[in-house]
């Protein structure tokens, strides 16, 4: 029997309508998430089969969203909370930071947090500088939450039903350009496949350079490896899925065999994803080192509107294709 | 202050109709592909208020700043239809060199300190604004718009209550066009009425204004600009109003729900039409001239599209990295 | 809810006892450095608005929630002192394993959901809490306290806003204690009758209360509660006090320029005093009682200050990772 | 004529006193910055000279004081807006990132943003977890703002000036720690001593290990070479100054003559600073490298209020001794 194929956005929909279904504290609160149907439609059809209780439209009050959440979570509810993107979660900082990410920590276990806030990330559609962010790495910096961002459909699906089943709060990011991206469903349809916490995943095997990326990153490092395959080079790709826990295991083994690597984000570079992966492996895997480690990333400014500035901000497999030849 | 003789009168007429074509032409040009990009938020249904706010201006001295549904403003401003199209499109001759985009127009000539995307964002600013204005002591004011959604955000909270504290010279006009995305305003918010949110900052309470009347607006706002001026600081209006383009162009699907409030408003509280018929009443013989003028603005937005689509598109490394920082 | 006999009077009196006894051994405790660090917030001089309104709560059901001014929550709710004691000097035995400090103290027990330390930060957790018992209709009110300065930070406008749409069940009572730190209320608000924010929101706008009568207090949130069960949403209180130890323990240069503003405060609106006055009034032979429940409040403080003192510091790798996450 | 020792506090002060005497247009706004004396004593005395046009008391609303200040800026005044610490900037994240970092490239130069946002920064004194950060690198991530902290009196003096009389945004943070620590101020006492934005200096140099920090680091950096130097291992010690712009030229000249690096920060070790460095100097000295980086940083936990428990989790002196041997 052949799994169905899902645009990464229904996977996310079934993915939380099942959990709505398994769990009556489960609900969703956000901007839009309602009538509205959705910012992106991953709660589309929801208010009319669980009504406004459940569904719950809110203001446009970012730092409410997230507090909110916080406070129903330790009170024994499972909020679903959605910042329409992750730029306005910005406002949220203090909320998810400061709160949702320290409550357990700070009062030694008494309470727990147990929300899930989800959000869209990405750019590359002349969203200008202001709604142009893939910030995961500011957030997944501080201890307490974890951070996560899947690349295809059956993993959003594991990854979202694992995050609203875990007990810790997790800020669950979701790239605009993959929502509509269609890919395989997992074969269980058992309504539990749950993917682990903090466990990456070797997209591909190869023997010659590792490409660690995540969320679109492993679409441009696919696109990348095609090409330089063709050159006879042996890419292995690892979508590490999770920011934090990051699966440290999982970049050090793929490294310790082929001894290169470069580090695909969508991000901006400096303090970044690229930068903490790049510190742990020459740290970890110093003597496996056969060349130094390179980094594709947005390029370091402010996102502008106009198409081919922004083209050109944008990370690509060709850019990764070039990275990979440097150190070849 | 505009006085309101026959002349100034049309000058709104024109600029409202100058808004409407700019807009519905946006539109057309959006479904063709020729404004590319997620964004585009139209103005189309609140002409009024941009215009009659704006009449009370001193352009140059005084000082404006909205969020992302900017286009109006910018016209009624005065900008050059053509650098405003360009930026539209994200070309070089655009009033932000096509960085900016729809959301984000200004012109530091014309003291627009900018369209903004970050919901109540721009409010803060407004006040830092005024405080140059208070600081040096210019005598300009600032008219800050903010939208019903807005309202119920953290820095409209704030950046009220500080213009309370600080007295500052801010006209804050609520523009209530009944909906944030596709939430209606009594379900945003704990109080419709939002003009009364004044009250807890200690800023007059100047109520609600019919926002489609362009001479209820220009007197409402005149009468705000009186009080501000007098040293007494802000002021918070809340103009009811309606978008007739939904929220922003690539959003559509729950505007429908919507169709017929929206023809209602198309039909009845359209506010050209309306001051329109104001005009034709006061001077049976201006029919004529305002239909030339009509004519003309298509003219002018056509002259803007071709200028815009004729301008390159930034596309090199240097212009990538310009401006990021001053050097 | 508490029945106002005799018995329910004393025990009122005996918790703000407690309350000053244990404050006042706080600040002790910090000038011989017995408590440690760079914050400690005392309650004293507040003692009859935690009491009178905690009094209106059905322990375990009802929940409450407030900023890091917190021992006096603690103690009324019937925490032991013992723990609390021990939270302050960051020992294991510490109602949060030391790792909380005085400005973290909580207990689930009570619902007692926490003192918090970023201003305006436990305010949208307070909706969330009263989104729960709505949700699951368990017929219980949130009470969370908010600075005076508190007020005018972004959280209070969203999440009180919230409440207002969503009528969450919250008892919202502002503690204007006349300073935010070194700034008074009418410098940081743009209208000091912070109660009238209720309006923007549509929650029901309750007035002032005299934060110092403690029978005020119970009667206004004994009103409160009522509104809240009747299903009709929020309620905001703004009830009047002052801070007899400054903000922080460490921050003294500035109240000294309130010095005889304090004297005031202590010599005419002392809680605790006007609270003995009126049980002495209602009740002619209460005096002894009354002395002896001060001298069982010193002995129960200094019982804590033992068992504190005698608990050990964590100090281990496996303290300083535990509870990080949920394993 | 001997320089005189000012407190790093007071040399701040200084700096600001004079730039307000200097430029009508400096003003100071933040919350108890005036009646109160400056919550750190920086702005003493500043109400009683300048009176409350320039000395601005603000509610407690942070993203009004962010911006208003970005506000201002634009308008032509030149703001200092202090953040009580750096902890409440978190609620102005969208103020300073989304705000005053952008507005100068998304309307191509039309604006500047000429804003100074100060904050006290560090932990260690028992503040507990909201209140114990040093996250700078989370602000440096993103492009159009300036972001520094001062190691000692002068340079706090030099780079405050520089800062206030740039146009461009600067988040310029102030380590608590140091606040009372006194230090020689610059010979220079013309008003004019200003220091170039974007520029490492040099502390200590040394031959078999370099240390890369900033701010307390470098109190920690110097008390570690002391000890070392017993053992015979000479150390350099490069004090960055400035996350944003970061000095990769002082670094790389370093790390090329002493082959070995240790990276000191008051930060959480993720997505952080020691990441960026450890991944600038592996792409760019890679056969240079003679032994891994290591880092030494806060312990990933939201951090205790316990005095041991803190004290553990905080760099010093003893665990840069260790990381150095590690790799010596
Ligand atoms: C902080 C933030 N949250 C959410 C959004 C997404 N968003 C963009 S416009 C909008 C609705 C704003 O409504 P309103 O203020 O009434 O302005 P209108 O569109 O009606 O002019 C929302 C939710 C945003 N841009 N910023
Ligand atoms: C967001 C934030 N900004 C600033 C501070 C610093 N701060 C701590 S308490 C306080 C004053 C709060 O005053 P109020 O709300 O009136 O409470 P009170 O101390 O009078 O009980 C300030 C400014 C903080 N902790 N959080
Ligand atoms: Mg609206
Ligand atoms: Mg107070």
């Amino acid at each position: 029997m052949a799994a169905r194929n899902l645009p990464m956005r229904e996977a996310l929909r079934l993915a939380l309508l099942e959990e709505m279904h398994r769990d009556e504290r489960v609900f969703v609160m956000g901007e839009e998430v309602g009538v509205w149907q959705g910012t992106h439609r991953v709660t589309r059809g929801f208010i009319e089969e669980f009504g406004e209780k459940r569904v719950r439209d809110t203001p446009i009050s970012e730092m409410v969203i997230g507090g909110a959440a916080v406070g129903a979570a330790m009170a024994g509810l499972r909020p679903v909370a959605e910042f329409m993107t992750i730029n306005f979660a910005f406002l949220a900082l203090d909320a998810l930071i400061n709160h949702a990410a320290k409550i357990h920590y700070m009062f030694d276990g008494m309470f727990t947090v147990p929300a899930v806030f989800r959000a869209a990330t990405g750019w590359g559609d002349q969203a200008t500088a202001t709604h142009s962010h893939m910030p995961e790495p500011i957030f997944a910096h501080f201890p307490g939450m974890y951070v996560c961002s899947p690349s295809n459909s059956a993993d959003a699906y594991g990854m979202l039903k694992a995050s609203i089943r875990d007990d810790n709060p997790i800020l669950f990011t979701e790239s605009i350009g993959l929502y509509s991206h269609p890919g395989p469903m997992p074969e269980d349809e058992s309504g539990d496949y749950v993917l682990p916490i903090g466990k990456g995943n070797v997209v591909q095997e190869g023997t010659d350079v590792s490409i660690f990326t995540y969320a679109r990153g492993v679409e441009w490092a696919k696109r990348a490896a095609r090409t330089l395959s063709e050159d006879g080079v042996s890419v292995e790709i690892v979508d590490l899925r999770w920011l934090r826990p990051l699966d440290t295991d999982i970049i050090f083994e793929s490294f310790r065999k082929t001894n290169r690597a470069v580090i695909v984000e969508e991000s901006l570079p400096m303090y970044s994803f690229g930068s903490e992966l790049a510190a742990q492996i020459q740290e970890h895997c110093f003597d496996y080192m056969d060349a130094p480690i390179k980094r594709v990333s947005a390029a370091d400014v402010p996102l502008p509107y106009s198409k081919y500035l922004e083209l050109m901000a944008l990370p690509d497999a060709d850019k990764v294709v070039a990275a990979v030849k440097e150190i070849i | 202050m505009a006085r309101l003789n026959r002349e100034t009168l049309v000058d709104w007429y024109r600029q409202m109709v100058l808004t409407r074509e700019f807009e519905e032409t946006c539109y057309q040009l959006y479904t063709e592909k020729r404004i590319t990009g997620v964004y585009l938020h139209l103005y189309s249904g609140q002409e009024a208020l941009g215009t009659g706010a704006i009449a009370n201006m001193e352009i140059g001295k005084d000082h404006i700043i909205t969020a992302y549904r900017d286009h109006g403003i910018a016209l009624c401003l005065g900008m050059d239809p053509k650098n405003i199209m360009a930026e539209m499109m994200g070309r070089v001759d655009g009033s932000s060199g096509g960085k900016g985009g729809s959301m984000h127009l200004a012109s530091r000539k014309h003291n627009f300190w900018g369209g903004y995307a970050i919901v109540g964002g721009h409010l803060p600013l407004a006040a830092g604004i005024a405080l140059e204005a208070q600081y040096n002591e210019t005598g300009a004011f600032v008219i800050s718009f903010v939208g019903d959604g807005a309202s119920n955000n953290g820095y409209f909270h704030e950046s009220l209550n500080l213009a309370g504290v600080w007295d500052l010279p801010v006209i804050w006009i609520i523009v209530n066009n009944g909906f944030g995305m596709g939430t209606a305003t009594d379900r945003a918010a704990g109080n419709v009425n939002l003009h009364e949110r004044a009250i807890g900052y200690g800023i007059k309470d100047m109520g609600r204004v019919d926002g489609q009347d362009i001479l209820a607006v220009y007197e409402k706002v005149n009468e705000a600009a009186q009080h501000v001026w007098s040293g007494k600081g802000s002021v918070l209006i809340e103009a009811i109003t309606y978008r007739y383009r939904g929220h922003g162009v690539s959003d559509k699907q729950y505007d429908s729900a919507f169709a017929e409030e929206l023809a209602e408003w198309k039909e009845n509280k359209d506010p050209i039409v309306l001051f329109r018929r104001h005009l034709e009443d006061k001077y049976k013989d201006i029919s004529g001239e305002l239909d030339d003028i009509v004519a003309e603005q298509k003219k002018i937005v056509e002259e803007a599209v071709e200028f815009a689509e004729n301008s390159p598109f930034p596309d090199t490394e240097e212009q990538l990295y310009a401006n990021v920082y001053v050097e």
